[in-house]
């Protein structure tokens, strides 16, 4: 049993409740055991930055500071949610590279009882705990119900590989790791362009024009692929492909109909968990259909499905050779 | 004054400002001025200058017409400039810089976006947390009426299927958040004042 | 009492020493605080290295019978030679001479004007207390072997080879591929002129071959390099060919009937084929084949044997042995050329993902009309021809993510692609490009052909190439490539559907500069270019005497320039050959027999094998082989090792100038306390 | 040597208010780092003056005895500069040095010289900014140590006897630096 240091964030309470479910499922048999910190609160999202850049990083590093002191025998602390993540990441690193900065935050800190020495917790992502420490063996494992057949797009969304200041990753735009961890699950994995694209963060709230712009982007890529659904590692990217999906089709007179669930609910599904206790049928976009052609059924009313976009097939390509990829590495 | 008077006097005061409001480095100095940040943007084509100009109109001092633009309050932060950026320039980092320069001199192009933050903000200073549906209703009531029809069904889909709480979590230590809050506030309104004027 | 007389120079350097240091003040307490340490005249002058400066030396040193000379001025690196000059003509032994730096070390490194000249004191006392314990020496006189070794056969390997080898000189031409012609005999044309490479580069080449002074090494490798300049010892591996040389004609049957064919990665960029048993290009020199083991059927399988069936002379040999042989050289030159940058590492363009996305590289071979396509443009179907085309400038240079610097050859590279595109094709072209760098004659007038030819030029760092559509007004352009750049000039981002896009790809050093830099004894830039010895006035030699460099081995460069470059080198070189013998620094070591204890601690430190050791004769020190390092001197547990011009005592002595009281702590209560207490050296040597 | 160190009830206000100005010793490689130093003058980078360099053919050159001498004769640092492990321009040269460094270190670490006092750095003739950089952080730590004051407990065993078993006082004694050893040059 690993234990890891736990900040929820404030969307695994709230809209993203079947992220919270499926994970906790999923814990035991992957062997982790997360510690939640106590009392943390919200990382501001991008708005507090927005008004107090060092207000923002102040709020983030109180969450440090508690678990700095919390400790549990570990200092590795995970987020579940990319926005969240980021913003703990890069508060500590901030604070590591300007001294500075980390001299300010102490001082703010100082009001609130607290400090945090920068670099004392080392930050991570749900799905790199489950990739690094887990790893797809043990994952693979515990598979009993494989997802075969099922065409999932792997969307990494912007905020895990990126920015990246620990400089963790090799391919900012174009990792493989969320495609090998799929794939671990028996999926069929999609081959997509836009693993890393922006989902519109929060333009849905304050530009919907541009928020419905890059949600249609890639609700029609994954269509053209001939995607059955596709798969998020972050709150964010789920409510505004899900909650926003039906908003966005108003706006530009569309079909698209392209669910889109939390990797634990996949690996949740594919480890034999019932939909219902992993917080499928959950979701405004259903699954429904989509699960039902692999034989997963979810007890909830079916929605109309629209026409899925025929899949476009890559050319083969004929007639000068082509460089070969050579053996990348998932990051 | 127009703004251009001023800039040849100070060339360097604006600059100053942004990088005094930028925890840690920008190296927005170093900028070179090749796209590669508006060209990756994924909202360029809804800004009224791309990320490289409004980098230009900082070294040139243009501070009214930063302020007055619409370019940062549309950044996503999704840091694909930032990871392609040849200079590897914290261009988010300055994106936020500029916007709370901005909300606090009052020169918001757009209410709506600094509202949005100014409402999260204070669901923060009240509870500790987020607070979605108090921030969802107060915001579109003000600000996008005419969508609510269209995204009631939405609202309503996420309360029947229990992802909107009602109730907003108050944590323990508000008290010394607020403080912690309150103090980083005093120590960004002494490093603005550091700044020559 | 006597004891070596000092004279103390104190240079302004203008301004550049001047400007911070106090000179006068320095010169000053030269003459009163190291007075008792046998400075009997010091004098400052704005220029020491001026021909008057230098006489002020050379009179001193007649008049007042100077036998030590401290110049403090700039890097021994820049005037040592310059100093050492003045006092050997006016009879002193050039090595009592020392140059301490007090610009590069203190004036521009400084702001303080009291701490630098503080600094400055310390330092010329360092020069000073050094300098007296410095002796006479003599420069090492050695032979100089008349043979150059050249590593590379690009043209700037050519060039150097062939300027010896008309000179009179032997020659050691040594290349890893099958063939020389280097990167030049993968081009089409060349800019800004639009000369057929080959046409120009070939008969070079073949002067290069059939030269009785050049000795080719293809197919080989240089693995190991001992020695010093004058008498470098080379170790070569040659490569088997698996084809004897001394019976094949280059009839060229074994490649037509080999029945393997396999991608060419190396001279057709992969965008081509060759055979299992191949000649890279038809104008190879030498003109003999390789055989590929890797592709040979016969080592894969172990049949076929097809080229030996059928070789007219009976020159296929599958059982060629690698051979090494060892040459003796006085001098090297480096010219290694470049590697192309690896257009994969920047996942948003797509290489290697899109099928008509292509690298400048492979662009080249594709307009080559012996090239794959036969000089004509298509996409990777080998069939259409694109209607429109984007190059793309600065793809991994100028990008701290990959390179820092400009490649300096690609703007006038994707230029001439952009005529090359227009001259075969209608297509449309785009440039897009960061800033347009054209610097060199006839560079700007070419850029504005091209854009006479109507080419867009759109001044923007492409952001990425992509085939995903975003609005549903892209439709149309299902299937194409989408190029997405923001427009600098206009402010806005462009999506500018494509048919194929060329990637300019930056030059980087060869993946093992490093290694080949280390076996020379030469540094390497943080970006792996080779370091000049002054990157103005010696920007051809490096730091290790006899080791020059030439071409892209130096850093990224045009044809031109190599060229230069390879001339240049072989100059400086046959300069030395012509002279027969060269003077080295006299930094040994050597062994006091009466010392050594014989524990042969040192034996095993010295990497040139330069330290023996043997029964009754006990140890000593070929100075030959030893290179000066010191390690020696420093390991010998008795104390029986001392190195000419940096001895222990000299270094010692040198310690305690650069602490000299009044130099270090600089609190004037201190100071009093020094001078007041019972420490002041005694003195030594008369005040002038 | 007889000389008499002055001891203690020498500070005056003035000296207090001057900060202290360490000064340290740098060797240096006459192929990487002392080119380095010159690149650093050429490109007009700054760095604190309380550095003074020793040209050496090789890192490898370093006596032990070149550094206890440094110590002695009043440097408060001493900084080995050289090639980078595998850039030697003597092939294998410094990575004698670096054995000889880390074993030094430890005796000097034994004396009670804290192991910011002698420090090593890597700088390839290209890397003028690197040592400059260096350079500016080690005058940082030692400025943070204060003066080296084992001269006064080696001349004055009476006070060394006060001071705690790990015999050194920390950053900030009120201590004025000790007066450097005599320069007594023997010819």
């Amino acid at each position: 049993m690993s234990a890891y240091l736990f900040y929820p964030g404030c969307s695994l309470s709230g809209s993203a409740k079947a992220y919270a479910g499926s994970l906790a499922a999923i814990l035991d048999p992957l062997g982790i055991e997360l510690r939640e910190i106590e009392d943390w609160n919200c990382c501001g999202a991008s708005e507090y930055l927005t008004l107090s850049p060092l207000g923002g990083h102040a709020l983030v590093a109180r969450n440090l500071a508690l678990a700095q002191r919390q400790g549990d025998g570990t200092r590795t602390l995970v987020a579940p949610c990319s926005l969240c993540y980021v913003n703990l990441a890069k508060t500590d690193r901030y604070a590591r590279d300007d001294p500075g900065l980390g001299a300010r935050l102490n001082d703010a800190l100082g009001a609130g009882g607290l400090t945090y020495e920068p670099g004392s917790i080392a930050v991570r992502h749900l799905l790199e705990i489950l990739v690094d420490d887990v790893g797809l063996e043990a994952i693979a494992a515990h598979v009993r119900r494989p997802l075969r057949g099922l065409r999932v797009v792997p969307y990494l969304g912007c905020l895990v590989t990126r920015p990246d200041l620990d400089r963790r990753w090799t391919h900012h735009e174009r990792p493989r790791v969320f495609d090998s961890l799929l794939a671990a699950l028996g999926a069929e994995v999609v081959d997509f362009p836009l693993r890393t694209a922006c989902c519109g963060g929060h333009m849905t709230q304050i530009s919907p024009d541009t928020g419905f712009t890059l949600i249609r982007r890639l609700v029609d890529a994954a269509s053209r692929l001939g995607a059955d659904l596709m798969a998020t590692v972050c709150p964010m990217c789920q409510m505004n492909i899900d909650a926003y999906q039906a908003e966005m089709n108003r706006h530009f007179g569309s079909h698209y109909h392209m669910p889109i669930l939390f990797f634990t609910q996949l690996i949740g599904l594919a480890f034999g968990s019932p939909p219902e206790a992993l917080g499928i049928g959950t979701e405004i976009v259903s699954a429904r259909a989509a699960l039902g052609r692999i034989g997963i059924e979810v007890p909830a009313p079916a929605e109309p499905e629209a026409a899925a976009a025929p899949a476009r097939r890559a050319k083969k390509p004929a007639g000068l050779p082509m460089p070969s990829l050579g053996d990348e590495d998932d990051r | 004054m127009t703004s251009g008077d001023r800039t040849e006097h100070r060339p360097d005061a604006f600059l100053a400002e942004v990088r005094a409001a930028t925890p840690a480095a920008s190296r927005i100095e170093t900028c070179i001025q090749c796209g590669t940040c508006g060209g990756s943007c994924p909202s360029a084509a809804d800004m009224d200058h791309t990320p490289r100009a409004i980098f230009a109109m900082v070294r040139a001092g243009l501070r009214d017409e930063v302020l007055a633009s619409d370019t940062p309050w549309m950044c996503v932060a999704c840091y694909l400039c930032a990871v392609r950026c040849p200079q590897e320039i914290h261009i988010p980092d300055v994106m936020y810089a500029i916007k709370s320069i901005a909300s606090r001199s009052g020169r918001v192009p757009d209410a709506v976006a600094v509202d949005f933050s100014r409402l999260f903000v204070g669901n923060i200073r009240r509870y500790g947390r987020s607070y979605e549906v108090g921030l969802a209703a107060r915001y579109y009531l003000r600000h996008h009426p005419l969508r609510l029809p269209g995204i009631a069904p939405m609202g309503i889909g996420m309360v029947t299927k229990g992802r909107l709480g009602f109730i907003p979590h108050r944590i323990e230590g508000l008290d010394g958040l607020r403080a912690i809050l309150a103090r980083a506030a005093a120590i960004e309104a002494a490093d603005r004042a550091a700044v020559p004027a | 009492m006597t004891g070596p007389r000092v004279g103390v120079y104190v240079c302004h350097c203008g301004t550049n020493i001047a400007g911070v240091v106090d000179v006068a003040a320095v010169r000053d307490w030269a003459l009163e605080r190291l007075g008792p340490h046998g400075v009997v005249v010091a004098r400052d002058y704005p220029f020491m290295c001026s021909s008057l400066g230098q006489e002020l030396i050379e009179k001193d040193i007649a008049e007042l019978g100077l036998d030590r000379v401290v110049v403090a001025a700039c890097s021994p690196h820049m005037h040592e030679r310059t100093f050492r000059g003045a006092c050997g003509r006016a009879g002193l032994n050039p090595y009592l001479c020392e140059l301490v730096s007090i610009r590069e070390q203190v004036s521009w490194v400084h702001t303080d004007r009291d701490a630098a000249t503080r600094k400055a004191e310390a330092v010329v006392a360092g020069g000073v207390l050094r300098v007296r314990e410095q002796v006479p020496l003599e420069p090492l006189r050695v032979p100089i072997a008349p043979a150059t070794l050249v590593i590379g056969g690009g043209i700037a390997g050519i060039s150097a080879a062939l300027e010896l080898a008309d000179a009179g000189y032997p020659v050691h031409l040594v290349e890893r591929q099958p063939s020389i012609g280097g990167h030049m005999a993968q081009f089409d044309k060349t800019f800004p002129t639009l000369d057929c490479a080959a046409c120009i580069l070939t008969p070079r080449m073949v002067d290069a071959g059939m030269h009785p002074n050049i000795t080719l090494h293809t197919w080989s490798e240089v693995v190991d390099v001992s020695g010093h300049v004058g008498a470098f010892s080379v170790r070569i591996l040659h490569r088997p060919r698996y084809v004897d040389t001394d019976l094949c004609t280059g009839c060229g049957i074994c490649e037509e009937k080999c029945p393997a064919k396999v991608v060419d990665p190396v001279f057709e960029s992969g965008i081509g084929y060759r055979k299992g048993i191949y000649r890279p290009f038809p104008q190879a020199v030498p003109k003999y084949p390789v055989l590929d083991p890797e592709h040979c059927i016969y080592f894969e399988r172990g049949t076929c044997r097809a080229c030996e069936k059928l070789c007219p002379t009976g020159a296929i040999d599958f059982e060629q042995q690698p051979e090494e042989v060892t040459v003796e050289v006085g001098n090297i030159v480096l010219a290694t050329g470049f590697e192309p940058f690896d257009a994969r590492r920047v996942e948003a363009y797509g290489y290697g993902r899109y099928p008509n996305v292509f690298t400048s590289l492979e662009f080249e071979r594709m307009s080559n009309a012996a090239g794959p396509t036969g000089g004509r443009i298509v996409l990777r179907d080998g069939q259409t021809e694109p209607r429109s085309v984007a190059i793309v400038h600065c793809v991994g240079s100028r990008d701290r993510n990959f390179n820092p610097y400009c490649s300096a050859i690609c703007c006038m590279q994707s230029l001439k692609v952009a005529h090359l595109v227009r001259e075969h094709t209608e297509a449309t072209v785009y440039e897009l490009y960061i800033d347009m760098r054209t610097p060199g004659k006839g560079f700007d007038e070419f850029y504005q052909r091209v854009q006479d030819e109507g080419t867009h030029l759109i001044r923007g760092r492409v952001a990425e190439i992509t085939d995903v559509l975003r609005l549903p007004d892209e439709a149309g352009e299902d299937g194409r490539l989408i190029v997405q750049v923001e427009d600098t000039l206009a402010g806005r981002q462009r999506r500018i559907p494509v048919d194929m896009v060329v990637l300019s790809v930056g030059l980087e050093p060869p993946s093992d500069a490093r290694e080949m830099a280390r076996r020379l004894g030469i540094t390497c830039s943080s970006d792996g270019w080779v370091i000049e010895r002054h990157p103005k006035l010696d920007p051809v030699a490096t730091m290790t005497d006899g080791v020059f460099a030439a071409g892209c081995a130096l850093g990224p460069r045009d044809i031109p320039s190599s060229v230069a470059n390879g001339a240049a080198a072989a100059a400086r070189i046959l300069g030395r050959i012509s002279q027969g013998e060269l003077a080295l620094e006299p930094i040994r070591a050597s062994v006091d027999e009466a010392r050594c204890s014989g524990c042969r601690i040192c034996n095993d430190l010295c990497p040139f094998g330069a330290i023996s050791f043997e029964r009754g004769r006990g140890t000593e020190v070929d100075p030959a082989l030893c290179q000066g390092c010191g390690v020696c001197i420093a390991a010998c547990p008795a104390g029986a090792i001392s190195g000419t011009g940096f001895s222990d005592a000299q270094i010692l002595a040198q310690i305690e100038g650069l602490l000299f009281p009044g130099t270090i702590h600089p609190e004037a209560g201190l100071d009093a306390v020094v001078a007041g207490s019972a420490t002041t050296p005694e003195p030594e040597a008369v005040p002038a | 040597m007889t000389a008499t160190l002055p001891t203690a009830g020498r500070t005056s206000p003035t000296e207090a208010a001057v900060p202290f100005e360490p000064v340290i010793i740098g060797f240096t490689c006459n192929w990487c780092s002392y080119r380095a130093a010159d690149l650093a003058g050429t490109a007009r980078i700054k760095y604190p003056p309380n550095v003074r360099l020793i040209r050496l053919m090789c890192s490898g050159r370093l006596d032990p005895a070149f550094v206890l001498k440094a110590f002695a004769a009043g440097a408060d640092a001493v900084v080995m500069t050289g090639c980078w492990p595998e850039d030697c321009h003597y092939r294998v040269q410094n990575v004698k040095a670096l054995r000889r460094f880390e074993l030094l270190r430890r005796v000097l670490t034994d004396l009670g010289i804290e192991p910011a006092r002698f420090q090593r750095v890597y700088a390839s003739a290209a890397e003028g900014q690197q040592l400059a950089d260096a350079f500016t952080r080690i005058v940082a730590d030692v400025r943070a140590l204060g003066p080296l004051d084992w001269r006064v407990d080696l001349a004055d065993p009476a006070a060394a006897a006060d001071e705690p078993v790990d015999g050194h006082e920390p950053a900030g004694t009120p201590e004025a630096p000790a007066p450097p050893e005599p320069a007594a040059v023997t010819a």
